[in-house]
């Protein structure tokens, strides 16, 4: 049995391969660059979807994901916003995680320029954590008064003109669930769709074990984030947080490409 | 009485409960009320229970300071000071004030953030020395991410544009295909743990007791 | 009408699975199949003696965070206590040093229990726990980086990790790559089984850590669980064949009908 | 006033950033002083949030009069015992009603979402054209590729140890589950690869933005003194 080769686990192999991946990531930053954009056919379904909304829709805008997630969202949720009010419809936020509070508090500063010229309580509303994950998502549905008496702020939900005639699921013309754990996509698909059939969209970073909800269960499935973003961000010509990005991404594949393919010739060399 | 009252209550609770729940799922019996005060009973307690996790961890470091543990009681001080002024704070100015959310926004999100976005970080040495195409399998996986990496990249969707469709191609047959058995397979095990805990047969969750 | 409508085939589907585990635990003690090789576990003991050779200790853990009161992760940590139930007898028979690291609050218990277990079938006095059990914290990042400190003091030969495993996945493997250890690792968490699937030697999915903890305790209710599952699999795949066939012929999709009332 | 404030806290978030980016070069001083303060931080931030649900789901719903509240009050009390030695029983049933709701609550809609609505999914007509992907050509290949993935897939998890004619049956189809599900692993690593790079791109977004760079580069040059000193104290230990 051989003690695996020196060279492997040498201690400066990581401070090279770390150091080239930092620098990879100050360029862009430092000369920004934006590669063309193509459209792919996960934004466009979401796009036709939010297309064929009715007039002034109700929509259930989740936040699941901590503060390091919020460059993968902040785009995506803008541009739907702008296009939902677009439509003069209404959004009403809530968090099933902790720290998906503070991303609601976070969006109202970043979101400002829009939510300053709307009116709270009339046109958005945040209804604040409800812990419990999959179990307090089912009783948030089955009817919010239930479950919580008042909103983040304080005020009675019945004070609230934006949820006069909302209490459950059925309720609500789309959910949107913004979220990176696998678990609670899982719980969504279930307490939405199975139990209600309301229509359902997730961005989740992990997408792809959601793709086989998709487009029965799940009417649209957003990932890889914020690739998509940035696509809907095209779509409705709004460039913002997610199209700016491009460059690092482009840079941060392309590095991982290259550490595959060395990463096996140099294995060839070294037995050679 | 006492076997009683501490082992099979409890585990005769989680049973009706379940059968409950089930129950009412499946069948028109109009306990929709019930069904919403236990579920919000639910919520109430699992709120509850995150004051343990504050209790547990403040113990042991509480701990660690009496016993002056060589190089670590200092860092244990610094624990429980910015925990009493994040409380404080959190207390005296409430959840939803700017002064909480400048704390918030200055401490746990910076930290929170950097260290959840180190693990492409320590990915990428391993990536480096540990990927290699040994069998058939680890060949399937290497090109299947190597199609991605470009399709799902802006690199493929400026320049290689064949990519795109491979790349959706893998996403939206091969990967959900696969997912889609390894769903059912997961599906299967977590209805039978459920049909165990509802029979009382899995005892696991009665376990676990506080030993720290 | 007292069943509801497209829920009726779920409870069908439902009561043949409950009867099916209630019978197979029933029949427990009287009988129970024989559980496949997995190359996870026969890999163990080629394991033990790379740290015997090389003369450098083990490192075990059954990850971190989550507690046995949880309903989806209280499986995976008594599984991961299972094997290592069987890898410290290994271990002290092979004279080989222990390291594990704590994660959880409540399994403390448990693993002292099983440590004491190992030392006494050798007929060895039992040493001190708190140099072979490490409790780090409940919090991911402060116990992964105790871990991957720890592995680059320790240098271990071999790493095997069985339990709940969240964002930590990239740092825990990569640290035994860096330290040159042989690593089995098994979750059921499917989100990062990926990436122990490409960086690890050996690799346990989903429901193979139970069929592991299964197969080393013996335990005969868990090998019976797990033939349930598999004629519930059996049950999947034969109505999928069955519509499948039934589709081609006639055209008329029944059982995807039936499957949706 | 609050303009000491803001800047103090600019100054610490990158303070903190530079600090987390030092780790995986080398364990260091200024890293540990970050992480202990995170961890305070983080823990009397989640006891606030949980105070302010708690006030919304559980104190307003008694102020508010529905007295049947009081249940859940008593069984999150409960919940305490486990510090006191011998009540510590009594923390059982908050734990059995946690566990009883949550695992009636996801398992009755699992055998739904999970199972059957999966093998509905899957039940395809192998002759007839497939998924409508855009860009993709829709042949019929993919349906019966669909169907034997998710066959074989099911039986690479199949534990029990058959004897003859099934054992072949079920080890050949294995060996294929086997490679489309490390297929459909490399697609989960290449979406998570990308997910990630935003991830810590967003990092020097916020370092290298304009009115930061001062603070970065101070804390940076602190970072690689930690690193350093750290490096020769590790070599006399």
């Amino acid at each position: 049995m051989s003690q695996r080769s020196k060279w492997f686990t040498q201690e400066y192999l990581n401070w090279i391969i770390i150091g080239l991946m930092y620098i990879t990531y100050i360029l862009p930053v430092l000369f920004p660059f934006s590669p063309p954009l193509t459209i792919g056919e996960k934004a466009t379904r979401f796009y036709n979807i939010v297309e064929s909304l009715p007039e002034e829709p109700y929509i259930l805008m989740a936040y699941d994901y901590s503060p390091v997630s919020y460059p993968l969202f902040q785009g995506l949720q803008e541009a739907f916003m702008k296009h939902i009010y677009s439509k003069n419809g209404r959004v009403i936020c809530v968090a099933f995680s902790a720290d998906g509070a503070m991303m609601y508090q976070k969006m109202e500063i970043t979101f400002g320029y829009v939510w300053n010229t709307k009116t709270y309580g009339e046109d958005y509303v945040f209804l604040g954590y409800i812990p419990g994950g999959e179990t307090g998502l089912a009783s948030f549905l089955s009817s919010i008064r239930s479950v919580i008496a008042t909103d983040f702020r304080g005020n009675l939900i019945d004070d609230l003109p934006i949820m006069k005639n909302i209490d459950t699921c059925t309720d609500f013309d789309l959910v949107i669930d913004c979220e990176t754990g696998t678990t609670l996509g899982d719980g969504f698909v279930r307490q939405v769709s199975t139990v209600y059939k309301t229509t359902l969209a997730i961005a989740c970073s992990g997408g792809a074990t959601l793709e086989p909800y998709y487009p029965d269960q799940l009417q649209a499935n957003l990932y890889p984030l914020p690739q998509v973003g940035a696509e809907y961000e095209t779509l409705i010509k709004e460039p913002g947080n997610a199209s700016a990005q491009l460059g690092v991404l482009f840079l941060g594949a392309l590095y991982f490409i290259l550490l595959f393919i060395f990463g096996n010739i140099a294995r060839i060399f070294k037995r050679g | 009485m006492s076997y009683f009252l501490r082992r099979t209550a409890p585990l005769w609770l989680t049973t009706i409960i379940s059968v409950y729940l089930f129950i009412n799922y499946y069948f028109n019996i109009g306990g929709l009320q019930i069904e919403q005060l236990l579920l919000s009973f639910a919520v109430v307690i699992t709120t509850a229970s995150l004051g343990l996790g504050l209790i547990n961890l403040s113990r042991s470091h509480i701990l660690r300071i009496q016993r002056m543990q060589k190089g670590q009681w200092y860092y244990s001080i610094i624990l429980l000071v910015s925990m009493i002024v994040t409380i404080v704070a959190g207390l005296f100015y409430g959840a939803d004030s700017s002064e909480f959310t400048l704390l918030y926004d200055s401490t746990v999100s910076p930290l929170g953030s950097t260290l959840m976005s180190l693990f492409i970080v320590w990915l990428a040495p391993g990536a480096f020395r540990a990927v290699r195409i040994k069998n058939v399998e680890s060949t399937a996986l290497i090109i299947t991410l190597m199609i991605i990496l470009i399709g799902g990249s802006p690199i493929g969707s400026a320049y290689l544009l064949d990519s795109l469709t491979i790349s959706s191609w893998l996403n939206s047959v091969l990967n959900a295909a696969a997912q889609r058995g390894l769903k059912i397979t997961i599906g299967i095990g977590l209805v039978i743990l459920g049909i165990r805990l509802l029979s009382g047969l899995e005892k696991t969750y009665l376990k676990g007791e506080i030993t720290e | 009408m007292l069943l509801i409508e497209g829920r009726i085939t779920g409870l069908i589907l439902l009561i043949i699975m409950a009867f099916i585990s209630i019978y197979m635990a029933l029949i427990a003690e009287r009988w129970s199949p024989q559980i496949r090789q997995l190359a996870g576990i026969s890999v163990i003991p080629e394991l033990i003696g790379r740290c015997a050779e090389l003369g450098k200790p083990l490192h075990f853990t059954t990850g971190q965070g989550g507690s046995l009161a949880e309903t989806e992760v209280g499986p995976q940590i008594m599984a991961g206590l299972s094997v290592f139930n069987y890898v410290a007898r290994l271990c002290v028979k092979n004279g080989v040093k222990l390291i594990v690291s704590v994660g959880q609050t409540d399994t403390m218990g448990l693993l002292q229990e099983y440590v004491r277990d190992a030392y006494t079938a050798e007929g060895l006095p039992v040493p001190d726990m708190e140099e072979i059990l490490r409790f780090h914290s409940r919090n991911q990042f402060a116990f992964i980086s105790a871990v991957s400190g720890l592995m680059r003091r320790e240098l271990p030969a071999s790493n095997i990790v069985i339990g709940p495993i969240w964002a930590e996945s990239a740092q825990l493997v990569c640290s035994g790559l860096e330290v040159g250890a042989m690593q089995l690792i098994g979750t059921a968490r499917t989100s990062h089984i990926p990436f122990f699937a490409i960086l690890s030697d050996y690799v346990l999915m989903g429901e193979e850590i139970y069929a592991a903890g299964a197969q080393l305790s013996g335990d005969k209710q868990t090998t019976n669980t797990l033939a349930a599952q598999d004629v519930s699999k059996f049950i999947s795949i034969l109505l999928l064949i069955i519509g499948v066939v039934f589709f081609t012929m006639t055209g008329n999709n029944f059982i995807k009908n039936l499957l949706g009332m | 006033m609050t303009g000491i404030l803001e800047t103090t806290g600019i100054i610490a978030s990158i303070a903190f950033t530079v600090g987390a980016l030092t780790l995986p070069i080398k364990d260091n001083v200024y890293w540990k002083t970050c992480e202990h303060l995170y961890l305070g931080f983080a823990a009397g931030y989640s006891l606030i949030i949980a105070i302010n649900a708690l006030n919304s789901n559980l104190i307003k719903q008694l102020l508010t009069g529905n007295v049947i509240y009081t249940i859940p009050l008593i069984l999150g009390i409960m919940l305490y015992s486990r510090y006191i030695e011998r009540w510590q029983w009594l923390n059982r049933y908050p734990v059995a009603v946690i566990v009883g709701v949550g695992t009636a609550i996801s398992a009755r809609t699992i055998i739904d979402a999970m199972i059957i609505q999966q093998i509905r999914g899957a039940l395809l007509n192998p002759l007839a054209s497939g998924k409508d992907i855009v860009g993709s050509p829709k042949t019929p290949i993919n349906n019966i590729l669909t169907i034997i993935t998710v066959i074989t897939v099911v039986l690479y998890f199949v534990f029990w140890q058959m004897k003859g004619m099934d054992n072949i049956v079920i080890e050949k189809s294995r060996k294929f589950g086997i490679i489309m599900l490390m297929g459909s692993f490399g697609v989960l690593i290449g979406n998570s690869i990308h997910m990630r790079v935003s991830r810590l791109g967003d990092r020097f977004f916020y370092l290298l933005s304009p009115e930061n760079q001062l603070y970065t580069l101070i804390f940076t040059i602190i970072g690689v003194i930690s690193i350093v000193l750290s490096g020769r104290k590790s070599k006399e230990l």
